[in-house]
């Protein structure tokens, strides 16, 4: 496709693409180098560099709160925990379990199925509709993505949304705001709960099994 | 229609990247037979779909009324940053016990009910 | 008590296990029979009025000359002692016991002769009798560990013994 | 800058934009890299002071100058060694991550008005952000060695950063909330005039936080008492056991960096940032650096450049004469401090601070008159805050409360 | 007795969470805190230490096999080597032994310059013991400034003997030279020095709070569990049990502190001789723990200045000779004979066997760290690892006298 456009996308190209192209290309080859290792460390390791890839991403979009949140929650919180699991767990053999050959087959056909409906549905939104207005969301939308992507403060106009303050172009959240931090307090007990001391073992036992394996 | 590089980025090109993970981690999750790379697939799956409320959500790549989510998209999507870590952790602590109990993490052998 | 007191409480409780007695030498010493040991030892730790609670050192000494023109100068027949010295913290007292084994168990060339261990007893017999093993071949019955301490696991023959000839090669290292 | 290379110069966009990063990433390298140089010169010259010995003094003149570099030099030309059975990708990729994150945190670092790489409205959440990221980098060295030294150093490494970001957070807040905004320049400027306007002296919970702060600090960057992931005398070398050559030196590099972000990082929040103790600059030129323009703008920045690395290099030193004096702490201890001791305090002083707040009790800058323009402090609450339009943003960004935002965007340009 | 409370600490039931699995480590005998060649193998769970095992040898140099193809002065030097960091306390030992055999007394000059230097290689060696503990415990300049201390002595003992590590300066019959003229002096001007430094270990050690968090109570061995495992010296004492060669040991040896004011450092009613100086017992700390073998060898540096002060009187004021070593192959009487000394690190017992020739029949040292060192499968049990350097330092090994 570059050469049909020729000259056309060296003159449309700008930062912002430059950028978007670097992050969505790494965002999109780690995700698929996650699907395709076998060693369950790596695969952390690439999910890592994906979902920071993402928060590039998100920090292109304007969002830079959420940008940062993914990197503080996602990256450094859930998949620190992940990577304590994968460690936990990280016996010789279960860092590569291997996939039947089957179950390959029928993944790649249910992905690709999905693929095949999301991407065109994908194409359809972004274009301009068709019947109005769209002189003045393409002017805009250029004269945006062409200028220096500069990051749009918005953690502001967020916390007042969680606080329930509706804004322009937010709605209060008060409600969800709460049930997600009692969801959250209930899921850590929870989890707290489930990952906790209940096996009562005799450490003699444990010790013999240990000299006989 | 398909020629994205020509365009300034914009909502397709999130939706792409988007579709991408999503797909991705639908894949793994149906793929992978360690409990902690199905694990990892959700977190995929997640991350392509709040991709895609920040996409709808910017009004920097997309002007039109019509596809507009405006900040509700970013506050949706770091509601799924929260819900995610809460769902990891419940997660690991599941997949931790499975391992105590069975000593594997292979999510085939998980097959009994009796803990 | 006096050293005299002392052997003739032993003799007098032990009756055989307790052999000859040297008590004009620098450092007097009760020879004890090796099954007899034990018993002795555990006598002597736990009688409060003797409360030799602390075990300095095991030594193995061997007696054996393999030049036959030098083996005149040895007192008695080859022979291999091992020496406890015996210290008491309460009352400050030495003592001295050996146990004369003969260099191989019943004359048979390269079988070890044995002594009752006495790890039980004082915890530091544990590695002291490892060395005595390791360095002297002495084998310590009922010892809960018995592996060479200073010499590699693998290697052959007791170093202290007089008769030792040092191997020419280990692993590939020329040793001498 | 990059507007008057476009507009008068006519240079062709994306290459100015290109261009403009490749400065400021290369000047952040430079500061991490020529910084990290700088301070394992000086931890060894602390250490000798406080060894009472002399450290280097051969190389490079008198005072060895040159040490680190010959040492880099030294490092450069060692082989680059592998342990067999190591996960030869993740092995190599290690160290890379851990100063990726380092020096991606320096990003969003300012060192005076307007000298920032990447000016982000929430740059405080995305520096601890970033170097929280850190941990990676040790947790794959650690699990790629292949040895079980460095595995320890890694899970100690990731239990130790983890736990401690709960009281870092909890202690960063605390600025953030008196300031009212996460942007660090704002926050630095926000300090300006005397130096009792510094959030250290706002009241007494803050001057108690900041030692926390400092604590936790220690502990997230790994120097000792809390440098258990590398803990020589157990865990030989830790996580960069296996490790030699200039893959070793990049972990080092990492470490210093951080070791000068968190004191920045304090310095801003806590220190006054770029302000010095009395506002010389706002007595010479008249107005807060935030305020002016051209020549004197970059003048008084350099002055506040100089006294915020001169506050962040104290920070460094602090840490090394702590290395050189203290023992080190057990796993468990270090925990311990994390949670029974760093977080409720933190957690204290965060209700104290509101409280203080709320009851309106006179702050550390009503002591001294402060500079009418420098220290326009912003009301704790955001009730108090005027819903400004920034007119100087383009429409799609005008929901914004900064109002202050256009003057720094004017301030960089005219940097 | 310790085999059922082994049974009931095994069938202790405990809880745990995530099932990880136990995991053998090489601690050594490459390993900075081994204190030389050590080699520890840990059997852990996480970094909970289930089961230490020693292994030794990795030093031995077959000394007690080259005693017997050596006169005992010819021996001297390999005395040196045993423990390196006191060699003149092996010299010691070894000549006493020796002279025990032969019934040789030296003349009292000599007697107070054994003292002299005994003691000072006791602050000498004590320095490394403390400094290297502050290492084992992550703290790097107590260890410099031990150093810096040590080397003094050192200077000293090179003037006397031109040897800085292996003297060979104590020798059977007396010393091979007098101390030079001025030694004395230089001596008293180092222990003026000193003994105010004294103080800085303290602050930087002793009263530490994160080193008394890292010590006290770790490592804790009773009364009993030391006698039982034949310790010595420090590690003995720091147990509460009352027993310093010195003073009780056999006469011929506590000969040479006949007349010597002195107290057996150990802990009496919650209280060290002397303490009052020093900062006291932390609440913390339990008796036999590794704090309170550190404190009593910084208590014995304290309590060594004052024996070589004594000792500088009586040895000026004696006007007889140093003490002319004996012939190189000096005849021994046949017999044996078997003395222990108290050496900085604890009992260091040596045994000759003769046979009346001028070579041993045998010559045996009995270790007092091979004695010390034994207790570490046992007390490292269920600790943490970093409690192991914290534990194996405050014993205070050398592997050369362990593996001789």
């Amino acid at each position: 496709m570059g050469n049909r456009n020729g000259g056309r996308w060296m003159g449309e190209i700008n930062g912002h693409t430059v950028l978007f192209l670097f992050f969505g290309i790494l965002t999109c080859l780690f995700s698929l180098a996650v699907v395709f290792s076998a060693n369950v460390v790596r695969m952390a390791f690439y999910l890592i560099l994906a979902l920071a890839a993402t928060s590039g991403l998100h920090f292109l979009a304007g969002a830079d709160f959420v940008g940062t949140m993914q990197l503080v929650l996602y990256v450094g919180g859930t998949l620190v925990l992940l990577v304590f699991g994968v460690m936990l767990t990280a016996q010789n053999p279960f860092i590569s379990l291997r996939t039947a050959g089957g179950d390959w087959i029928v993944a790649a056909l249910v992905g690709g199925i999905l693929l095949v409906i999301l991407v065109p549905v994908a194409f359809q939104i972004g274009l301009p509709p068709q019947d109005a207005g769209d002189i003045e969301g393409l002017t805009q939308r250029e004269a945006v993505a062409s200028s220096e992507p500069v990051s749009v403060p918005t953690a502001t106009r967020i916390g007042l949304g969680l606080l329930g303050v509706p804004g322009d172009d937010v709605s209060g959240y008060l409600l969800p705001f709460e049930i997600i931090s009692i969801h959250l307090l209930v899921v850590l007990v929870g989890a707290a709960y489930l990952a906790r001391a209940k096996r009562k073992v005799v450490v003699r036992q444990e010790s013999q099994n240990i000299a006989g394996s | 229609m398909f020629d994205l590089l020509s365009q300034p980025v914009g909502l397709t090109h999130y939706l792409i990247v988007g579709a991408v993970m999503f797909v991705a981690g639908a894949v793994c999750m149906a793929t992978k037979r360690n409990a902690l790379g199905v694990l990892m697939g959700i977190e995929l799956v997640l991350n392509g779909a709040n991709l895609n409320f920040v996409a709808f959500g910017s009004n920097f790549l997309e002007r039109n009324p019509a596809y507009q989510l405006g900040l509700d998209g970013q506050i949706i999507s770091l509601f799924v940053i929260v819900l995610a870590a809460a769902e990891a952790a419940v997660a690991l602590a599941i997949v931790l016990n499975f391992y105590n109990n069975h000593s594997t993490v292979d999510v085939d052998r998980a097959d009994e009910l009796k803990g | 008590m006096g050293q005299q007191d002392l052997v003739s409480r032993l003799q007098e409780t032990f009756g055989n296990s307790i052999g000859a007695v040297q008590l004009e030498s620098i450092d007097p010493w009760i020879e004890v029979s090796a099954d007899g040991l034990p018993e002795v030892c555990r006598y002597l730790r736990d009688q409060p009025d003797l409360k030799f609670d602390y075990l300095s050192c095991i030594s193995g000494v061997d007696y054996f000359e393999p030049d036959p023109k030098k083996a005149v100068k040895l007192d008695g027949s080859p022979r291999l002692e091992v020496v406890y010295h015996l210290w008491s913290v309460a009352h400050k007292t030495s003592l001295v016991l050996k146990v004369i084994l003969p260099r191989w168990k019943d004359d048979q060339e390269g079988v070890l002769p044995e002594v009752p261990s006495v790890a039980d007893i004082w915890r530091t017999a544990d590695w002291h009798e490892r060395e005595v093993y390791d360095l002297s071949g002495v084998h310590f019955r009922g010892h809960p560990d018995l592996r060479r301490i200073l010499c590699p696991e693998d290697w052959l023959g007791h170093p202290l013994r007089k008769d030792y000839e040092m191997p020419l090669e280990y692993h590939g290292i020329r040793c001498r | 800058m990059s507007q008057y290379l476009i507009s008068h110069w006519g240079w062709y966009p994306p290459l100015v934009y290109t261009l403009m990063a490749m400065l400021a990433a290369s000047l952040v390298l430079l500061v991490i890299a020529g910084g990290s140089v700088v301070f394992i010169w000086m931890e060894r010259k602390v250490a000798g002071r406080i060894q009472d010995r002399l450290g280097p003094t051969r190389v490079g003149g008198k005072f060895g100058w040159l040490q680190t570099i010959a040492d880099g030099i030294k490092l450069l030309s060692k082989e680059d060694l592998r342990p067999e059975g190591a996960d030869a990708m993740l092995f190599r990729i290690a160290p890379y991550v851990a100063f990726c994150a380092s020096y991606g945190s320096f990003i969003a670092l300012p060192f005076a008005t307007g000298w920032v790489g990447l000016d982000i409205n929430v740059a405080v959440f995305f520096v601890v952000a970033v170097l929280g990221l850190e941990v990676f980098g040790v947790i794959l060295a650690g699990y790629a060695s292949a040895s079980k030294w460095s595995l320890f150093g890694a899970m100690r490494e990731a239990a130790q950063v983890i736990s401690y970001e709960v009281p870092l957070g909890l202690c960063i807040v605390i600025p953030v909330m008196i300031a009212g905004t996460m942007d660090l320049t704002k926050i630095g400027n926000l300090q300006s005039g005397w130096f009792t306007n510094w959030y250290l002296f706002h009241d007494p919970f803050t001057f108690i936080t900041f030692f926390v702060y400092y604590t936790c600090a220690l502990a997230s960057v790994n120097r000792a008492p809390f440098d258990l992931a590398e803990a020589e005398s157990e865990l030989v070398a830790g996580f960069h056991t296996e490790y030699s050559g200039l893959r070793w030196s990049f972990f080092f590099m990492a470490e210093y960096g951080s070791m000068f972000l968190v004191s920045a990082l304090g310095s801003i929040l806590f220190l006054g940032g770029w302000n010095g103790p009395v506002p010389v600059a706002a007595w010479i030129f008249g107005e807060h650096a935030s305020q002016l323009s051209g020549f004197a703008f970059v003048l008084a920045n350099v002055l506040g450049l100089m006294a915020f690395i001169l506050k962040a290099v104290l920070g460094v030193t602090v840490m090394m004469w702590i290395r050189w004096t203290l023992p080190r702490l057990r796993i468990d201890q270090v925990i311990t401090t994390c949670w029974k001791y760093c977080t409720p305090i933190a957690a204290v002083m965060f209700v104290g601070v509101i409280s203080w707040q709320l009851m309106g009790l006179p702050n550390g800058g009503d002591v001294l008159p402060h500079h009418e323009q420098g220290s326009r402090r912003l009301p704790g609450s955001l009730r108090e805050r005027p819903f400004e339009t920034g007119d100087a943003l383009p429409s799609a960004n005008s929901v914004g409360f900064e109002s202050e935002h256009g003057e720094q965007e004017r301030g960089q340009v005219d940097g | 007795m310790s085999t059922t409370e082994e049974k009931s600490s095994e069938n202790k039931v405990v809880e745990f969470d995530v099932r990880t699995d136990e995991m053998l480590v090489n601690m050594g005998p490459q390993h900075p805190s081994t204190h030389g060649v050590l080699r520890l193998v840990l059997r852990t769970d996480g970094e909970v230490v289930s089961e230490v095992t020693p292994h030794l040898g990795y030093l031995h140099r077959c000394a007690e096999k080259i005693g017997e193809n050596l006169t005992p002065r010819q021996w001297i030097p390999y005395t040196d080597r045993m423990d390196y960091l006191a060699g003149m306390s092996m010299n010691l030992g070894w000549s006493l032994c020796v002279e025990k055999l032969m019934n040789l007394h030296v003349p009292e000059k000599a007697r107070h310059l054994r003292v002299i230097i005994a003691e000072m290689q006791r602050i000498a060696s004590h320095l490394v013991g403390m400094g290297a503990y502050g290492l084992d415990l992550g703290s790097f300049s107590p260890f410099l400034y031990a150093f810096r201390e040590r080397e003094r002595i050192l200077d000293l003992f090179e003037e006397a003997c031109g040897a800085r590590l292996t003297y060979s300066y104590l020798t059977v019959g007396g010393a091979t030279a007098d101390l030079p003229t001025g030694w004395l002096q230089k001596c008293e001007a180092f222990l003026d020095q000193f003994l105010p430094v004294i103080d800085e270990y303290h602050a930087l050690l002793t009263t530490n709070s994160i080193f008394i968090k890292r010590c006290a109570g770790i490592g804790v061995m009773s009364a009993e569990m030391a006698t039982s495992y034949g310790c010595s010296g420090p590690v003995l004492r720091g147990s509460g049990v009352d027993l310093d060669l010195r003073r009780d040991g056999e006469e011929w040896y506590t000969n040479m502190y006949d007349g010597y004011a002195f107290e057996v450092i150990v802990e009496k009613d919650g209280h060290y001789p002397n303490d009052h100086v020093y900062p006291g017992v932390p609440p913390e700390a339990v008796l036999g723990d590794c704090w309170h073998r550190f404190y009593v060898r910084m208590l014995e540096v304290r309590q060594a200045i004052d024996l070589v002060r004594q000792a500088i009187d009586r040895y000026s004021a004696a006007t007889d000779s140093y003490g002319e070593p004996v012939k190189l192959n000096e005849k021994l009487p046949k017999g044996e004979a078997y003395l222990e000394t108290e050496a900085p690190r604890g009992q260091m017992g040596f045994y000759v066997v003769s046979d009346g020739s001028a070579i041993p029949y045998r010559a045996r040292a009995r270790s007092s760290c091979f004695c010390n060192l034994s207790v570490t499968s046992e007390l490292c049990r269920n600790t943490l690892i970093a409690d192991i350097p914290a534990i194996v330092g405050s014993l205070d090994i050398v592997m050369g006298e362990i593996d001789r």
